[in-house]
């Protein structure tokens, strides 16, 4: 049931929700006055710096930093010795990660860390410590990692969700299984069966912006952190833990954010830049370079994957089956567990059966990427879909059409779907122009659905009625791309009043209760929801007061556009109370206005997106472009149009960098080759075409107005339908990402070669 | 460290040849800086050159051009005269990098740079460039194949520096073109570069042709068998593929991040071939 | 009477059942009764769990109530980029 | 470490720094200048966060060391607006949700900036090639893209 029966989003005839006003964060992020994370300075402040191991996998002999500690202008140095070990088993691994303990588990992971007066004497310093490993057998390939014999990362790994429970350590850290019904079964009454192994390269969520922050302690234990973060709250609980503060003693400020996509949902460096301050009794800023970034934060998981499925001639799945193997680093948590929940989740099946494992490498500890753990499976599962449709000669769309989820479908992951778009996507994708363009030459076509489960979380808003009637909206989830103005939208829809005399803010963690992470897609949906209901608050606080001076019941005033109004002939006949009149009067009835609300948002609804792509293959080359792309996907309700659009652009084109050429590339020494921007090679404008969008919206029974998240449906397609492209184009399949051209051009010279054989 | 900005060539190689520990040229800077901030150099003495305007000009002298060592790669492109002449060597040097680095990258930079995947490199070999060198014992100008001996390695001295490139001039009927291979449209190092210079006579008949090859060995190397290929023919279809074989089996590189050696061998034919026909169009133009 | 689906590491961590009948009205009460009833199931449900109540998720609603015959599945807590 | 002492103009004001002979042009901007509008997305120029005009050409701040800037004319972003008026580039950058963060954003328009002091009328290759050396990493480009179409026809209209 909608939480607001009164509404159907459908039909009801929104004032301001669904326009495309200006942000209220714009006009500083166009002049450059908007402060991010490197750009705030604290007087007296130091440069922190941090040192990194250079080897993958080492056990750490000993740490000297006595000769940095001499250098003039060096004022504080930390190492593993500062970290106290944590008791919370939720926390060893993050604290562990922050700083090497025994062993330095990957190339750049942290191993002591300087603050100086100056950034060229930290470096300096970095040089001075003189640190003794004893260089240990490295592993970085998921397959390799789970071979018996491979080097063993953690010695008391023993395999959870498997029964009876192994005796010995490896670097499997879980097993877990999904589905219904028997795969096997299924195949039985297939006419088809398809069963290929696939592989993903790992990717990073390329933020712009490195992870920077200033830190402040002062000699009372009291503290202050400036960060770029999708979580502030998140930064405060996590670096009191491992510092041993008080929640209360430390106070965050979320920056303005530089793009996090997911990375930005853990700690690095804001419990060492704290315990650098607090050692020097100083401010203290640490901003990571691009190569820190790429060796040192979260990059998602590489993959290797076993899919089966079986059709009959009529082009409905009979049977499917996965297996999926996921590296997420040096510490357990990959997320092969939603990987293997969405696998098979667009489709309605009888029979259906996912195996994930979590395998840990000598790889930076991975870090959430925009639906973590979809897009690599859709395209196993997609791609083994595209090939069968082929090879009953069955449009791509309709043979999706015949198996696809809807309303009552029991889902691969265990619930029963309610109210979902899929097919309204499907339809929308169908009757698109771009699908019935014509192909040129060495030109194909390539076709995905893809599926996210969307969250919701913990949410606290606060809204302020000021004297002039304009309101000031405080929220808490940080602003990764234009929620500020999604906020005063709702708000302004509910008071009725114009867009622009709404303003909000994300606040920092002592002026407002605790807000769960931006991320899982929920801001629109949770953080929304909060700022409808805490809009509604004040409304009736706003009636009573019109109430009040009216000298009738609260209840029998109303609300509308903007009015307070005698809710009927009944109530009295008053000329009606704008919100200007309320605020103005506000101090002599009651004193302040104010609306507040907090909810651990449930009923995030699920949404699917259907992508097409049509790609050019250089036969002689193997070179890829991207000629034409579509986005077509539920949002629900699209609160701001343009934002939705640009979330659907913003996911197909990080699909295409992964498709196509992103990667993180180990040498033999288990040492990342490419740390920077010229050889992790993220789009170009002048690589891509328009991508066009399509907002399709299903309402989401769990919110007022309908609203689905929409950040991370839109990179689960784009891998399988480029790769459907790519395929169809060169004639051959594409089961190995990125399709960069030496991997396109092997992969069509080995086909050429296979025919020449037949 | 020590920064200074001279006017004149001669200061500039006085300072170079001082007692000042590691000494760099800071042309464009769009290395050095890199390698100044990843820890690859660290320069007691950088000396600016972009101060000395005998280096900040481009002179066309009798269908022959001399450009200074200073001379940004936008101003290459902003030069009618010499995109005519040498069309090749000029989108070489605008395939560096993107507009930002463009502003500032330079040929003899590119050069001394010594990097076999140097865009420019194949291109300034394809059209017979040579290199003036300023040194503390006088100029000496030398082919620019003979500056680059292995990545990283120039045949440079101590005290040495590139005050400038000479292009010679362009017999009538000539064309140059120069490609290169990367996975984006813009922003990487060249997986294999590829230049070609060509001259017809009357007939339409090749007469003369230098072609070097970029990222598929230590440095960029000139390969004349490629050329043998193209001499005497009309550059029609079987001279082409036997030019993309020269040029395939001229490669000896390796497998990096950017490339397979499988790759780049058959790649380097490719593009060979495909610079040829457009170095042909432009001969036949002229 | 509610049917409770166990799916994933849930399933193999309560001898491979996938489903049990527990005796529970809100969603407090359904994790109070697995934890005494499939003791293995404790240290996963410490870790975190979400739970479907006819197709919606809810990751932390201990109050929520468990309408009689509705379909209930236990999921491994999800967090998103 | 030796220091220098630079004179120079920045957004048409002169100003004089002292700096490490190692610091870049965009270090002296944000960190002496506090002009911080200009930002560091990798520090080896293939981001172009950090890109600003220097002598009328557009150049990648960190890739230009601090002493380099003795007598030249530097412009950020911070002076693309006049007084309380801003440039029709930042306007449509708004007007068409061309940014989501807006990290990149400084970086974009100093290069979008650059192109149609030059080129008033450039088609979309031409817009997607002059704006190559600028990442985003959230809009995918298609809305910076028509931002710049949009502004390059204000600004014909004069």
């Amino acid at each position: 049931m909608p939480l607001d029966a009164n509404l159907d989003p459908r039909t009801h005839q929104f004032k301001v929700v669904g326009t495309r006003p200006l942000r209220p964060d714009g006009v500083d992020k166009v002049t450059g006055r908007a402060k991010f994370g490197a750009d705030a300075t604290a007087p007296g402040m130091l440069v922190g710096k941090v040192l990194r191991s250079p080897h993958p996998h080492a056990r750490i002999r000993s740490i000297n930093t006595a000769k940095a500690a001499k250098l003039p202008g060096v004022k504080a140095i930390v190492t593993r010795d500062d970290f106290p070990e944590t008791k919370d088993e939720s926390l060893k691994d993050v604290l562990y990660n922050v700083m090497a303990r025994e062993k330095a588990l990957y190339d750049g992971h942290a191993v002591a860390a300087v603050a100086a007066t100056s950034a060229s004497i930290a470096r300096k310093a970095l040089k001075l410590i003189e640190v003794k490993y004893e260089i240990l057998p490295h592993v970085t390939d998921v397959d390799a990692a789970m071979k018996p014999g491979a080097p063993i990362l953690h010695k008391d790994m023993i395999t959870d969700g498997v029964e009876p429970a192994p005796t010995k350590a490896s670097n499997i850290a879980a097993k877990c299984e999904f589905g219904h019904g028997d795969p096997d079964e299924g195949f039985k009454h297939a006419d088809h069966v398809i069963e290929r192994v696939f592989k993903t390269e790992a990717t990073h969520q390329g933020y712009i912006e490195p992870h920077a922050c200033l830190a402040s302690v002062g000699t009372d234990g009291s503290g202050e952190l400036w960060v770029c973060t999708q979580g502030h709250f998140m930064v405060r609980d996590t670096c009191a833990a491992l510092l041993g503060m008080d929640v209360s003693r430390l106070r965050v400020t979320a920056s303005e954010i530089g793009g996090g996509f997911g990375g930005k949902t853990t700690v690095f460096i804001e419990p060492v830049a704290l315990a650098l301050s607090r050692k020097a009794g100083k401010p203290v800023k640490v901003v990571m370079s691009r190569e820190e970034v790429f060796r040192a934060s979260g990059p998602t998981s590489s993959t290797s994957m076993t899919v089966k499925i079986g059709i009959n001639k009529a082009g409905r799945i009979t049977g499917a089956f996965a297996e999926l193997r996921f590296q997420g680093g040096a510490f357990t948590g990959s997320p092969v567990v939603l990987g293997a929940m969405s696998a098979f989740a667009c489709y309605d099946l009888e029979h259906v059966k996912v195996v994930g494992y979590d395998v840990v490498t000598n790889r930076p500890k991975q870090a959430a990427y925009r639906a973590p753990g979809a897009p690599m499976v859709a395209f196993a599962v997609e791609s083994v879909l595209d090939e069968l449709a082929a090879r009953i000669g069955m449009d791509p769309i309709a043979l999706r059409l015949k198996n696809a989820a809807k309303e009552g479908t029991k889902s691969s992951y265990g619930p029963t779907f309610n109210r979902i778009g899929l097919i309204d996507c499907l339809e929308a994708a169908r009757k698109h122009a771009n699908y019935k363009v014509p192909l040129g030459p060495n030109q194909g076509r390539g076709v995905s659905a893809g599926f996210w489960f969307n969250f919701g979380g913990q949410t606290c808003v606060s809204l302020n009625v000021n004297i002039d009637g304009t309101v000031a909206l405080v929220v808490g989830t940080p602003d990764i791309g234009g929620s500020r103005a999604s906020m005063c939208l709702m708000a302004a829809e509910e008071l009725g009043i114009p867009y622009d005399r709404v303003r909000a803010i994300v606040a920092d963690t002592s002026s407002l209760g605790y807000n769960d992470i931006s991320e899982g897609s929920r801001v629109t949906f949770s953080t929304g929801l909060a700022t409808i209901k805490a809009t509604r608050d004040a409304v009736t606080k706003l009636c009573a007061r019109a109430a009040k001076i009216w000298g009738i019941p609260a209840d029998a005033v109303t609300w509308e556009n903007g009015y307070a109004k005698p809710s009927g002939p009944n109530a009295g006949n008053f000329e009606p109370l704008s919100l200007e009149d309320l605020a103005k009067k506000a101090a002599k009835t009651g004193g302040p206005i104010a609306g507040h609300y907090e909810v651990n948002a449930d009923g995030a609804g699920v949404s699917f997106a259907v992508h097409l792509c049509d790609a050019e293959v250089d036969p002689e080359t193997g070179r890829v472009q991207i000629k034409r792309y579509t986005v077509v996907q539920d949002a629900g309700k699209a609160i701001h149009p343009s934002y939705v659009e640009g979330q659907y652009q913003g996911g197909a084109v990080q699909g295409i960098g992964w498709a196509i050429n992103e990667e993180y590339i180990y040498g033999k020494d288990g040492r990342l080759q490419n740390p920077g921007f010229l050889d992790y090679r993220i789009p170009v404008a002048s690589d891509l075409p328009m991508i066009d969008t399509v907002i399709v919206e299903v309402p989401n029974p769990g919110h007022p107005y309908g609203v689905r998240g929409v950040g991370e449906t839109s990179i689960v397609p784009p891998l399988a339908a480029i790769a459907n492209a790519v395929s169809n184009a060169a004639g051959v399949r594409m089961t190995h990402l990125p399709m960069s051209p030496p991997n396109v051009l092997k992969a069509i010279d080995g086909a050429k070669g296979r025919g020449a054989r037949r | 460290m020590r920064f200074e900005a001279p006017t004149t060539v001669n200061a500039a190689v006085k300072l170079l040849a001082g007692k000042a520990g590691v000494a760099r040229v800071l042309a464009g800077g769009t290395d050095l800086l890199v390698q100044m901030r990843t820890d690859r150099v660290a320069p007691d003495l950088i000396v600016d050159v972009k101060r000395i305007p005998a280096m900040r000009t481009i002179t066309a002298k009798a269908g022959a051009f001399r450009i200074g060592g200073a001379v940004a790669g936008a101003e290459l492109g902003e030069h009618k005269a010499l995109k005519k002449a040498w069309p090749g060597v000029v989108e070489a040097a605008n395939l560096i990098g993107s507009h930002q680095i463009q502003s500032r990258a330079t040929l003899a930079g590119n050069l001394c740079n010594a990097s076999p995947a140097a865009d420019s490199v194949p291109a300034m070999v394809a059209a017979g460039a040579s290199a003036v060198i300023a040194g503390p014992r006088g100029k000496r100008t030398v082919p620019v194949e003979a500056v680059a001996v292995a990545p990283g390695k120039t045949s440079l001295k101590r005290g040495e520096m590139v005050e400038a490139i000479l292009l010679p001039k362009h017999p009538s009927r000539s064309g140059d073109a120069y490609l290169r291979f990367i996975p984006r449209s813009e922003m990487d190092i060249a997986v294999v570069g590829v230049g070609v210079s060509l001259t017809l006579d009357t007939k339409g008949v090749c007469t003369a042709a230098r072609v070097a090859l970029g990222a598929v060995a230590e440095r960029v190397i000139l390969v004349p068998e490629a050329a043998k290929a193209l001499i005497g023919s009309t550059v029609d279809a079987g001279a082409l593929e036997r030019l993309a074989a020269a040029a395939s089996a001229a490669c000896r590189p390796i497998d990096d991040k950017r490339g397979t050696k499988e790759f780049r061998i058959k790649v380097a034919g490719v593009l060979a071939r495909r610079a040829a026909e457009i170095a042909l169009k432009r001969a036949r133009g002229n | 009477m509610v049917q409770v689906t166990l799916s994933g590491p849930l399933k193999t961590a309560a001898g491979g059942r996938a489903s049990v009948e527990v005796e529970a009205a809100t969603i407090h009460q359904l994790l109070m009764r697995l934890e005494k009833d499939i003791p293995k199931l404790k240290p996963l449900i410490e870790r975190g769990v979400a739970v479907a109540i006819d197709g919606q998720i809810y990751r932390d609603d201990w109050l929520r109530p468990i309408p009689p015959g509705s379909e209930v599945v236990l999921l491994p807590r999800m967090a998103g980029g | 470490m030796p220091k220098v002492q630079v004179s120079t103009t920045v957004n048409g004001d002169e100003v004089s720094y002292i700096c490490e002979v190692d610091e870049t042009l965009l270090d002296v901007l944000r960190d002496r200048l506090s002009l911080t509008g200009s930002k560091e997305g990798c520090g080896t120029g293939d981001c172009g966060a950090c890109s600003v005009m220097l002598d009328g050409r557009l150049v990648c701040s960190c890739l230009v060391l601090g002493a380099e800037a003795e007598g030249r004319d530097v412009r950020t972003v911070e002076g693309i607006a006049k007084g309380d008026k801003l440039h029709p580039l930042q306007e449509k950058f708004l007007e068409f949700a061309a940014l989501q963060c807006g990290i990149c954003t400084p970086g974009f328009l100093i290069s979008s900036k650059a192109l149609l002091d030059h080129n008033p009328n450039p088609t979309e290759t031409e817009i997607r090639f002059a704006l190559a050396g600028n990442l985003c990493r959230c809009t995918g480009y298609d809305k910076i893209v028509r931002a710049v179409q949009a502004a390059a026809a204000e600004m014909r209209k004069g």
